[in-house]
Formats: C-alpha cells, sequence, structure tokens
C-alpha cells in the first residue's frame, strides 16, 4: 500500500507541488540526454554506412581524449593537440579500415561485431600504455558554474555541451546532404551496390565514416573529459549510450537526437520523482526498461527503417 | 502415365482481395483446388500469384473474402494452423536454413509428427524412437528425390537446384496433403527443370499429394498441371485445363503485352 | 596453412601454461614474501597506482637502506586486479605459496576482495589486512584472527563524522533535526557504514537519507538535483571510489550545494578526487587516518634511497599524495607487523600464521613512529587479540585548492555504539559459518 | 593414417546420430575424461584447481547456456551476468530458507528458478530482432543486478550485500561448498554436473527441438510457416538457456568464489560469456568448452609469461599488454576462423584424417 501510493500519488503531488523543480529537472534530463546522444551519433554513423555495431565507439571516445590530453600535456598548445588528435583518429581509421575491416567483408555483422570488440580491447590496453592511467584533468574553457533563470538552475556547462552537440549535428546534416561523399554514404546505407555506382569505393567509404565517427568521438570525449576527468571509465559511458540508440534506431542521425532527449529526461525524471519508491539508483535500468517498452511498439526503433518481411 | 482421379475440392478461396496500403495486391479472387490434382497458378510478375499461396498458408490476412480448407471456412488461415493440418510449401527464394545440413532440414519438415517433449529429448533414449522412425521417413525422401550424397552437408553449400530439390523434400517430410510449390523451377537449366518435372508428377503419384504451383515456364504448366489458373494485376483472367487456357483470348493477350503497353 | 598456424600457437600457448606454475616457485629463496595486490589498469587505476606505489616504495626503502628486517630482506610481487574480484582470487591463489615461507599478508585493497578471501586466507592461515576499508566487523579479533583493519575502520570513521558535524553546529544535542544525506557506491563498500549512520540517527534524531549511485558513477545528475534542490540536507557524507568522487564533487557544485558541508570517506578525499573537479572543490572535506604530504623524515628518505637510486615504483610526482602516503601507511603496519613476529620467531622468512601473531601483538607507540620517520603521520595504534582495529580515532581534512590540510585533531570514535555493534555482527557471522570465537 | 574412419560404416541410423561417430573419437574423449577425472585432481595444484579448472567448467556451463540462445536459436543476449545473478541469488536464498535441501536440489531449483525469470525477459523477442534484441536484454541485465543489489531480502539483510555459500555436503562429510570443502571435491562435483548438462544440451540440439531453434536462426519467417510455433520455440530457448545460466551463476557463488556480491555479475560478465562462444565458435557444445578455456587461460598465461621468460615487466604494462594482445587475438581468429575454435578443431581433424597424405 505505502509502495503503491510511493509509485502512484507521491511523484505527482510532488510535480504539483514544486512545478519549478520539475522544469529543473526535465531541463537537467534534457541537457544530459544530448550528451547522449553524442555518443551514440558515432554508432550510428559506423551502423548506417556499413551494418557494423561498433563496440568500440566508447573505446575511441577514450583514446581521443587520452591523446588530445597527452599532447596538451607535452605542452601542445589547445589548437595544436586537435588538429594532431583529429589527424590520429583518421590514422586509427584507415587502419581498423585496412587490418579489420576488410579482411572481414561480406561476413556476418555478429563476427563484425565481434571484431570491435576486439578493437575495444586493444585500444583500451594501447591507449593506457602510451598515456597512462592517471587520471587527467581537461579544461578547454567551457564554463562550470550554475545559473538561475526564474529560479530555475541551469550549469552553464551542460548548456555549452548542448550547443556544440547541436551544431556538430548540423554539420554532419551539411556534409551528408551537401557533399558527394556524403551522399554516397547515404547510397551505402540503402544499398552497396547503389554506392560502387557513385563511383566511390566501399572501402573509401568505411574509412571516411570510420574517421568522421571517431571525430565525434573526439567530441563527446571532450565534452564528457571536461565534465569527469579523462580516465578510464570514460569508455564506459557508451553504456549510456546503447538505450539512446535502440529509441532512436541504428540508422537515424536525427533518432539519436531525440532519443537522447527522451532517454536523458526520461532517466532523471524516473530517477528523482520514483526513484526513492524503489530504493534509489534506478535510472540505469529504467532507460534500457524505457527503451525496451517503445521497441515493442516499434521494433526498428523510433526513426528507424521499417523491416519489411518477405518470403 | 496412370489416371488420377480428382477428388473432392480440398481447398476453395472465395472472392480473396488483398491489399498492402492501398495498393492491391488481388481483387476478389476465387478458385478451387481438387485432391489428387496438380493446380497451376500462372500470370505475369506482379499478378499476385506469390501473395495467392501466403494467403493459402496465412503468411498474408486477406481483407476480404474467405478460404475454405478441408470443409472448414474461415475468412483467414493461420501459418501454423495452414502447416499442423497439411499445408506444406516451398518458395520463390530459397528459404532453407542454411546452417543446417540436408538432412536436418528435411527433419525440420517432420515437426508435426514428433512429440516428445524437451525433457525427453534431453534424456535422450526416450525420444530415441520417434527419432528413428522419423528419420527412416526421412531417408525415403531422401532415396525419392536421390540426395543421398549430400545428406550431411550444410545445404549453404549446395548447388541452386539442389538447394530446391531439398526444399521440395522439406515440405513432403511434413506429409502434406496440400503442397504449395513457388516457382519450383526458376533459374534451372533444362536438365534440372526435367528432373523437377518428374519429381513434381512422382509425388501425385506416389503419395496422392494435392499440389498447387507456380511456374513461369509455360511448357512445363502445360504439360504437367491437370488444371491452370490464371491472374492478372490480381485478378483472375482465366480457369481451366490447359487447352483451354491456352486459346483464352484475355490470356493471350496479358502474355503477349497488348492490353498492358 | 592460416589454420595451422593458430592451432601450433595455441598448442604452444598450452604448453608453456604447464611449466608455469612451477617456475614460479622456484624465483625467491632467502627473503621474507609479501604479496601486492594493486590496481594499475582499471577504471579505478586513478587511485590504484599512487597507493601501489607507496606500498612498493617504503618496502623497497627498508631493502636499500635498512638491507630488509633484522637482514632479512623482503621481495614484493605485485598482482594487478583491476578491482576485480575473480580476479583478486586469482592473484591470491597465484601468489599465496611463494616465497620460502609462503605470503606474509594480504592487503587486497577491496572491500569485495576481501570478502572473497577472508574464508580462503583463514583457511590458509595468511592474515588479511584490510587498513581503513574491508568488513568492519572483522575487527572481532575473536571470530576473524586471520584479519586485521587497523588503524580505524568504516563504522569508526562514520561515527567520528557525526561526531565532527555535531562540534561544527555547536554540540552533538544540536544535531536533532538536522538532515544528513549519505552518497554511496552501490556495492558491498559503499553500504558498510549505513548501520551506523542509521543507528546514530536513532541516538541523536538527525534525519538521515541515503543516495545510492551505481557503478561506475559517471551520471549523478539527478541525484545531486535531488540532493541540492529538494532535500536541502545540512551535510551530505560520501562513500565514493573512483571517479564517482570527482563526479560528486562536480555535480555538488553545480546545484550550489557548499563544499565545506560535504564529507568523503578516506577514500574519497585523495588528490584524483579534487583535481579533476577544479576550482570546484576548493573547502571540500574527507576523513583521514594519516597525514598528507611529503614533508615528513620518511619521505626524505625515500627519495634518497629509492627515488634518487631509480628504483621508485612510479611517477616521482606521486611521491606525498594521500594515496601514496596510505601505500606507505600500508606497508609499515605489514613490515611493523613482520619485525614484531621476528622478535617472537627470529629473524627469519617467517610463515603466515606466525605473522599473524605479529599482527595481533603489534604495538606502534609514538616512540616507534618517530624512528620510522613518520612522526605525526599518524595515530599510535595498539592491537590486541580481541580488537583487531586498535583505537580508530580519525581526522578531518580539507582541500585549500592546492593540497590537504589537517583542520582538527583525533576524533575519537563512539566506541560505545560501534564496539557493540562489530560484536554483534561478528556473533551473527560466527553463528552462520559454526565458528567457535576463541577465547581472549 | 592412425585417424580415419574408412571401414566404418553405420548400420543403423541410431549409429549415425551419435555424439562421436568415429571409433577414434571415442578413444580421445574416453582419454579426456580420464585424464579430468582422475589425472586432474590427482596431479593439479591448488592453485590450478580453484583459479583455472573451476572458473573454466562455470564459465563453460554459462557458455553453453548462452550458446542455445544465441548460437542455436540466433537470439543474440547481453543479459547473461543478470540471469547468472539470478541463480546465485536463487541459491542463495534456497539453501538458507531450507537447509535440509540437497545442495543438488538446491542448483537444480535455482536453475529452474531462472528459466522462469528468462522467460519473462525472453517475450519480446518475439518483436524484436537481431542488434535490438541484443541492446534491449541488457534491460534485463542492469534490472537484475540493480534487484539484487538493492533487495535486502534476497541476502537476508545482510549490510553489504554480499552472501556466502553455507558450508553443503554431497553426502556424509563431503563438502562441495563452504570452507571445509576441498578444492577436489570441488572440481569434481563441478565437472561432474558441467559434463552431465552438457550432455543433456548435446541431446537436446541434435534432436527435434535443436533443428527448431537452428530453423528460428537461419531463418524465421520460413521456419514460422512449415509450422514451428515461433513464441513457445524462442521461449524455451530462453528458458533451457537460462536454466544452464542460472545453475552457472549458483556454482559461481556456491563453489568457486565462495562469496559474492550482486556486482559480480555485472555487464562485463555478460561481454565474457558472450566472446566465449563468439571465440568458441556460434552453435558448438565443444566450441562453449574451448572458448572457456581460451579465455580463462589467455590472460593467466600473459600474465605469467613474462616472468617465466625472465622478463620484468611492471604489472601495469603486464595488463595493458594483455588488453591489447586479447583483442588482437580476437580479430585475428576472427580474420582466420570466423566460426570460432570448434570449427578449427573440426579442420584440424579433417587433416588428420588424411593425414600423412596431404590429399
Amino acid at each position: 500500500m505505502e509502495f503503491l501510493q510511493a509509485v502512484f500519488v507521491d511523484p505527482f503531488v510532488s510535480i504539483y507541488e514544486y512545478p519549478l523543480f520539475f522544469i529543473e529537472v526535465l531541463i537537467g534530463g534534457l541537457l544530459t540526454g544530448v550528451m547522449y546522444s553524442l555518443v551514440a551519433l558515432g554508432f550510428v554513423l559506423i551502423f548506417k554506412a556499413s551494418g557494423v555495431f561498433n563496440f568500440a565507439q566508447g573505446a575511441m571516445v577514450l583514446f581521443a581524449a587520452l591523446t588530445l590530453v597527452g599532447l596538451m600535456e607535452y605542452g601542445l598548445p589547445l589548437w595544436a593537440a586537435l588538429i594532431i588528435t583529429v589527424g590520429i583518429m583518421v590514422l586509427l581509421a584507415l587502419v581498423i579500415e585496412r587490418v579489420v575491416l576488410r579482411p572481414l567483408v561480406n561476413q556476418e555483422h555478429i563476427i563484425l561485431f565481434m571484431a570491435t570488440i576486439g578493437i575495444t580491447f586493444f585500444l583500451d590496453g594501447f591507449g593506457q600504455m602510451i598515456w597512462g592511467s592517471d587520471v587527467k584533468l581537461l579544461d578547454v574553457g567551457i564554463p562550470q558554474d550554475p545559473i538561475e533563470i526564474k529560479g530555475v538552475l541551469i550549469n552553464k556547462f551542460d548548456i555549452w555541451a548542448a550547443v556544440i552537440a547541436g551544431m556538430l549535428v548540423m554539420l554532419l546534416a551539411v556534409f551528408f546532404q551537401r557533399t558527394r561523399v556524403g551522399r554516397a554514404l547515404r547510397a551505402v546505407a540503402d544499398d552497396h551496390q547503389a554506392a560502387m555506382s557513385v563511383g566511390i569505393p566501399l572501402k573509401t567509404i568505411w574509412a571516411i565514416v570510420w574517421s568522421v565517427a571517431g571525430i565525434v568521438g573526439l567530441v563527446a570525449g571532450i565534452i564528457w573529459g571536461s565534465k569527469l576527468g579523462v580516465q578510464f571509465s570514460l569508455a564506459l559511458i557508451a553504456l549510456k549510450a546503447l538505450p539512446v540508440l535502440i529509441l532512436g534506431g541504428f540508422t537515424s542521425v536525427p533518432g539519436a537526437i531525440i532519443g537522447g532527449l527522451i532517454i536523458g529526461a526520461g532517466e532523471k525524471v524516473a530517477e528523482v520523482f520514483w526513484g526513492s519508491a524503489f530504493g534509489g539508483a534506478i535510472e540505469d535500468w529504467f532507460a534500457y526498461m524505457l527503451a525496451l517498452v517503445f521497441l515493442v511498439f516499434r521494433p526498428q526503433g523510433l526513426f528507424g527503417e521499417k523491416i519489411i518481411e518477405r518470403v | 502415365m496412370a489416371e488420377r482421379r480428382f477428388g473432392e475440392v480440398i481447398l476453395a478461396v472465395q472472392d480473396i482481395s488483398l491489399s498492402f496500403g492501398g495498393v492491391k495486391a488481388l481483387t476478389s479472387v476465387s478458385f478451387e483446388i481438387r485432391e489428387h490434382e496438380i493446380r497451376a497458378i500462372i500470370g505475369p510478375n506482379g499478378a499476385g500469384k506469390s501473395s495467392m499461396l501466403n494467403v493459402i498458408n496465412g503468411f498474408y490476412h486477406p481483407q476480404e473474402g474467405s478460404i475454405t480448407y478441408k470443409g472448414v471456412t474461415r475468412s483467414r488461415m493461420h501459418p501454423h494452423h495452414a502447416a499442423s493440418h497439411g499445408i506444406a510449401r516451398t518458395f520463390q527464394n530459397i528459404a532453407l536454413f542454411r546452417g543446417m545440413s540436408t538432412l536436418d532440414n528435411i527433419m525440420t519438415g517432420r515437426v508435426h509428427k514428433m512429440k516428445a517433449n524437451v525433457l525427453m529429448q534431453a534424456l535422450y533414449w526416450p525420444a530415441r524412437r520417434e527419432e528413428v522412425e522419423n528419420r527412416e521417413f526421412v531417408e525415403h525422401i531422401i532415396d525419392f528425390l536421390e540426395i543421398q550424397a549430400i545428406r550431411k552437408t550444410p545445404v549453404g553449400r549446395l548447388p541452386y537446384g539442389m538447394q530446391k530439390r531439398v526444399e521440395l523434400g522439406r515440405a513432403l517430410a511434413a506429409e502434406p496433403d496440400l503442397l504449395l510449390l513457388d516457382e519450383p523451377m526458376a533459374g534451372m537449366n533444362l536438365e534440372e527443370k526435367e528432373d523437377m518435372c518428374r519429381f513434381v508428377l512422382d509425388v501425385t503419384e506416389e503419395f496422392g499429394t494435392t499440389i498447387a504451383l507456380i511456374e513461369h515456364d509455360m511448357g512445363v504448366v502445360m504439360d504437367i498441371s491437370d488444371r491452370v489458373v490464371v491472374l492478372d494485376y490480381g485478378e483472375k483472367l482465366a480457369d481451366g485445363v490447359p487447352a483451354e487456357v491456352r486459346e483464352d483470348q484475355a490470356v493471350v493477350d496479358a502474355y503477349l503485352g497488348v492490353a498492358h503497353d | 596453412m592460416q589454420h595451422k598456424l593458430t592451432s601450433t600457437a595455441l598448442a604452444a600457448v598450452i604448453a608453456v601454461g604447464g611449466v608455469m606454475a612451477t617456475a614460479l616457485a622456484a624465483a625467491q629463496d632467502n627473503a621474507q614474501f609479501i604479496p601486492s595486490m594493486v590496481y594499475r589498469t582499471g577504471p579505478y587505476a586513478p587511485n590504484g597506482i599512487p597507493f601501489a606505489d607507496g606500498v612498493a616504495d617504503y618496502i623497497n626503502l627498508l631493502n636499500e637502506r635498512d638491507g630488509g628486517i633484522n637482514g632479512v630482506k623482503l621481495t614484493v610481487e605485485e598482482c594487478d586486479t583491476a578491482y576485480n574480484n575473480d580476479r583478486g582470487v586469482e592473484c591470491y591463489e597465484r601468489m599465496k605459496n611463494n616465497g620460502p615461507t609462503g605470503a606474509a599478508a594480504f592487503s587486497p585493497l577491496s572491500t569485495g576482495i576481501t570478502y572473497a578471501l577472508i574464508e580462503r586466507a583463514t583457511a590458509d592461515k595468511i592474515p588479511i589486512f584490510s587498513m581503513g576499508y574491508g568488513r568492519t566487523d572483522a575487527s572481532d579479533g575473536r571470530v576473524f584472527p586471520y584479519v586485521f583493519t587497523m588503524p580505524t575502520t568504516y563504522w569508526s570513521q562514520a561515527t567520528a563524522m557525526i561526531e565532527y558535524i555535531g562540534k561544527e553546529e555547536g554540540g552533538t544535542d544540536k544535531l536533532k533535526g538536522k538532515k544528513i544525506a549519505l552518497v554511496y557506491h552501490d556495492s558491498a563498500y559503499g553500504k558498510e557504514p549505513i548501520p551506523t549512520l542509521e543507528k546514530l540517527a536513532q541516538k541523536f534524531g538527525y534525519q538521515f537519507s541515503k543516495f545510492a549511485v551505481p557503478h561506475p558513477g559517471l551520471e549523478q545528475k539527478a541525484t545531486w538535483l535531488k540532493i541540492g534542490r529538494q532535500l536541502r540536507p545540512d551535510w551530505v557524507l560520501m562513500w565514493g571510489w573512483g571517479v564517482m568522487n570527482s563526479t560528486a564533487i562536480k555535480e555538488a557544485a553545480g546545484v550550489g550545494f557548499p563544499m565545506d558541508r560535504f564529507i568523503g570517506v578516506w577514500w574519497s578525499g585523495t588528490e584524483q578526487d579534487v583535481i579533476p573537479a577544479g576550482a570546484a572543490a576548493k573547502g571540500y572535506k574527507s576523513g583521514a587516518f594519516h597525514a598528507a604530504g611529503s614533508g615528513f623524515p620518511v619521505h626524505a628518505d625515500i627519495k634518497k634511497h629509492v627515488h634518487d637510486a631509480g628504483k621508485a615504483a612510479g611517477d616521482a610526482k606521486n611521491l606525498g599524495t594521500v594515496l601514496y602516503n596510505r601505500g606507505v601507511a600500508n606497508s609499515v603496519f605489514v613490515t611493523e607487523a613482520i619485525r614484531t613476529a621476528m622478535a617472537k620467531y627470529g629473524n627469519k622468512p617467517l610463515t603466515g600464521e606466525q605473522i599473524r601473531w605479529g599482527f595481533e601483538n603489534l604495538d606502534l607507540t609514538a616512540v616507534r613512529l618517530k624512528e620510522l620517520g613518520l612522526d605525526g603521520f599518524m595515530n599510535p595504534v595498539k592491537v590486541s587479540c580481541d580488537d583487531h582495529e586498535g583505537s580508530g580515532p580519525v581526522k578531518i581534512q580539507q582541500w585549500d585548492g592546492k593540497q590537504w590540510n589537517m583542520i582538527t585533531d583525533w576524533i575519537p570514535p563512539m566506541r560505545d555504539v560501534v564496539r557493540p555493534m562489530i560484536e554483534d555482527s561478528a556473533a551473527a557471522y560466527a553463528k552462520e559459518k559454526g565458528i567457535t570465537p576463541r577465547d581472549c | 593414417m592412425i585417424y580415419r574412419e574408412a571401414g566404418q560404416f553405420k548400420t543403423s541410423y541410431p549409429a549415425d546420430r551419435a555424439i562421436f561417430p568415429i571409433v577414434q573419437d571415442r578413444y580421445f574423449v574416453a582419454a579426456i575424461a580420464l585424464a579430468a577425472f582422475v589425472a586432474v585432481p590427482l596431479l593439479a595444484s591448488e592453485y590450478w584447481l580453484v583459479t583455472i579448472m573451476l572458473p573454466f567448467l562455470v564459465l563453460s556451463l554459462a557458455a553453453i547456456g548462452l550458446n542455445i540462445l544465441t548460437g542455436y536459436a540466433g537470439l543474440l543476449s547481453l543479459g547473461t551476468g543478470g540471469f547468472m545473478a539470478c541463480g546465485a541469488f536463487a541459491a542463495y536464498k534456497l539453501s538458507t530458507a531450507f537447509p535440509e535441501l540437497h545442495i543438488i536440489g538446491v542448483f537444480a531449483l535455482s536453475g529452474v528458478i531462472t528459466a522462469g525469470v528468462g522467460v519473462v525477459f525472453g517475450i519480446p523477442s518475439l518483436r524484436i530482432k537481431g542488434f535490438y534484441l541484443a541492446v534491449a536484454t541488457l534491460a534485463s541485465q542492469f534490472f537484475l543486478v540493480w534487484l539484487f543489489n538493492k533487495l535486502p531480502w534476497f541476502t537476508n539483510y545482510s549490510p553489504s550485500g554480499v552472501i556466502s555459500a553455507p558450508p553443503r555436503a554431497l553426502f556424509g562429510d563431503v563438502f562441495v561448498t563452504g570452507s571445509s570443502a576441498t578444492p577436489e571435491a570441488k572440481y569434481l562435483f563441478a565437472l561432474t554436473a558441467v559434463c552431465v548438462l552438457a550432455l543433456l544440451a548435446k541431446n537436446m540440439v541434435r534432436g527435434n527441438i535443436g533443428r527448431k531453434w537452428m530453423a528460428i536462426r537461419d531463418m524465421d519467417i520460413a521456419a514460422e510457416i512449415i509450422g514451428i510455433p515461433m513464441l513457445r520455440t524462442k521461449l524455451l530457448a530462453f528458458a533451457i538457456s537460462s536454466f544452464y545460466i542460472g545453475v552457472a551463476g549458483a556454482m559461481w557463488a556456491f563453489i568457486y568464489t565462495s562469496s559474492v556480491e550482486a556486482l559480480a555479475f555485472g555487464i562485463e560478465r555478460s561481454f565474457q560469456v558472450l566472446f566465449i562462444i563468439i571465440i568458441g565458435g556460434l552453435g558448438s557444445i565443444l566450441g562453449s568448452f574451448l572458448g572457456a578455456a581460451f579465455i580463462v587461460l589467455l590472460p593467466i598465461l600473459l600474465s605469467n609469461a613474462p616472468q617465466l621468460i625472465g622478463l620484468q615487466i611492471p604489472v601495469d604494462m603486464v595488463t595493458h599488454l594483455e588488453f591489447m594482445i586479447f583483442g588482437a587475438l580476437i580479430i585475428l581468429f576472427l580474420i582466420v576462423e570466423p566460426h570460432g575454435l570448434a570449427r578449427l578443431w573440426s579442420i584440424a581433424k579433417e587433416k588428420l584424417r588424411l593425414w600423412p597424405f596431404p590429399h
């Protein structure tokens, strides 16, 4: 009885009594969600263009952030470190394409998925061996202090992160819509043969898309790294991005954003208002459950391509 | 060829209409299939032939019309019901279980004949007799289709023609009363087609199975089928014995493309 | 061809495994073997590294400066657990029989691994030294003869923190009606102080609420919105570890919670926790049972005999950080226990059982600490047969943006609360496991 | 020419269906069994038994469970850790609530309970497919671990959330759990249980139910049309798979580590078991064992190898190298033989059949 009240009555009373607090939680959740989207974007790009579920995306985020901080610790200015890190991520994409993807072309999806797990292990070990396992402070000048707007407390950092994520999505949209490579990438998503006819070889497309995913990873690494400090745990944020991914659909860039917003807001509201009824710390599984419930109604995710069954 | 006697109507479709999101695949189609006959469904590409088979075995659910099978009338079939009541089929694009051997593929056709529960199977001995009996039946089919040599080969590695044959074997393993064959000879060379024709005829001969088949090769259709129904744009154009249908002006037009271009 | 290559490689790998166990055993001859469970990798590596360096450097110092303990050289072998329980068990089993007399004592450096090892180590007669972590009720030496928890435990620390808060509020009687929240790592470690804090809530009448943060603790926005914007407690305590700590400090600052009312456990009071949080961490407090900084004679010696000799275990910049010093403290306890045991059993490599006696009869006086170059570094400790914790006082330290400073004197724990809880809990354990407590 | 099947004709269908149809295989398996049941407990050190053989056996069992679901029925799952936790905590509750219940009963019942939980979480699999399903199973992973960590009832109100196995004897005073159990007793008990369960699994996958699972894996629509009931067959795969994983979880907590908290069954455990079946071979019971051996032995070998050849490498470097080598080996394996160690094994047998003549 008490439990039922804690689930069905108390949260709503609390929301009704403190609407400002609810808005605060909602906004906080939405902004966090955008940061999840940032990680999810990397997954989407690679899945869209190659059908590979890239488990190594989290490791790429960590590796990019470690490289950036490592270079800055050597005394390089931010801009130089950024350029070199981008170069390294592109190089990494080329190596992955050549060493891992090309020999496995036409294999089943689960094999490629497994190969990306291999990449994860390798990168985790490699990155830490070169740059060390200490926690490193990353400060790229994003302000961190909270501001209060009409009684609603918002962290400036979250706003900045959301703006950066938004800009990145717009850049990607332009890239996909306006460039020849981008159009080829979209074609690849539909049909490998069609992509060939655009005149860009598949391996080039793979290398490009992995590079782009690496750069998206770098941006995610910078934002999450400034928030948490750069350390091994950064690789684990991939787990926060997975529910976003299934909710938004593996193949949809806008899906990653909307999915992120829903998951972010959903899990924060659930944790704050319903968490205590269940003993707290529910947000991790809540995000997955939320995604699961969505999936039961739309098995391909919110924006995923509809699966048509034929015989 | 011995004279086959056609029996009662085993399946009748009445006024079947099927559409996908506004696109009509079938419009008010009716025909019947009698026991022991070979019934061909022909028509140009996109005429709705495969859709018709999918309606018969319940994979598609028609918006209108009814299906009478073995005297029971329904507005729609369910695949599971169809399969367990003696309708088996093959597919236009081979739908074998690629990771399994020929033997295992054909054994899956026997799922309805095998009653041992999981526990019995896990303990092996309680289910052994059933397994052996069914295996014997499947070996008959393997002998019948002359595929003994590829018994243990994963079907993914077999050539196309062989896969078609294995698929026929899987359908036969169910001991169906009504066998639906969706373009059993598509993509085959002449020799393979002749083999397949022989098998189709032998099936009705030996097991008395009723067959409904879709085929493009008019020569084949006219040679082996007892009656033919012609579809075009989802509508029934003609229905009758091959000789009649061949003379039908509408059919000729449809096939020569007069009416369309 | 490729198939053959891989199969050959695999066969070779398996063959190598066969000879491995024997080769390891022969490695050391006449030295005391000290196993060192560390985590220099994995999610908690940033915290594990300086601790491991401190452990190794101090033992190295004894070898380099004094030639070991009473002429018996010390050999240390590290095994990386990655803070992972089953790897910890593997490390334990691998190292327990190394050296001529087996392992001296294990310091698992993880509450989870400590739990996993207590029964094994007791059966193998090897002491477990869980300094400031692990099972608090294992302080009852009658039930846990092989587990040592000195100089203090989580339960003692929790009482000391409440004592401190009481003092800040103007007396423990002023605690009535105050709101105190606990943010904890949702694991065996983080749950350890809850019963104590709940008991004290009954006693002093403060309102206690607890907030679990799931491993690894990357996302705490919801938790802190709830704490900082809804509950608005007077004080927040934290039992965190790794990335969870710095994230919590940042999020607390993000909701405007005052840092000087935010007190972490001693595992949440290190440079690794405050530096990534940047300026936001200024004013943050934590518990401590030893000093921070490199101004003690022992550090000068380590610098001279170990670092300058090129034998440092890790980066010199870690010297004097909180976790480095804690590693040193860990080694001090272990080596002093060995020294105590040698007084009884002779100057030779000793067995775990003998060293257990050394732990139990350890009396680390102020004089002895001064001899060791640790004057003022920590409180004197005396262990006894039934009390494996010692006196258990705690200090509170504060981060000023550059370094940790002690802001209190030693705060004694509420022994009258903690000890009965320890005895009850240990008795329950003894009953469950069918152990007859020793007479002390 | 020793390994030759010429002249061995199967005269009955059962003989043809045997697990090891070739005589040499049967000798080989007999030798392995003899070694496992007699030589290993006699010769192996405690270290080998406790830290290598026990986790190897338990992980093999979990891998068989996951292989039934993923390798045979084609349903990709990342919830293994959660189901192992379910088995472990069920076993703990059963053995403390009913102290007179025999340890075999405890394990079997915890398997059954886990099977029930598996069925509940398997229901969405009817609609959700592929990687979507994989990620959706993470919901069960996170939820179950949270549940056991959060509800004190599951740990009998232990404040730390750690459960430890009560001592239980197989018969008389032959203890297989608790501190008085010898490593040999634990090993033999685990070995017997795993062998029996593996045999049952092998019988299932070579029988009618195994064919149904594989049919769904290879082409679910065709399977439905030939009349394989989709929901029941998929849920059965979840149930059987979860049973095995649940028993494995109970054995992990009771026989291998003796004390465990819910976090030991985190997402890492799910991935570990998934690696085992992919490296070992999807859809192969033997592969589950080979993969588990690989996963258990490789890190231990890598972390011990430098000392063996006399190199002094710091432990962190060793771990980093271990990660890198492990990752590289996974990739190498996939490129060389995507179908895992089990396929390598059968290729090796083919070769051996022809040896010493190359063709």
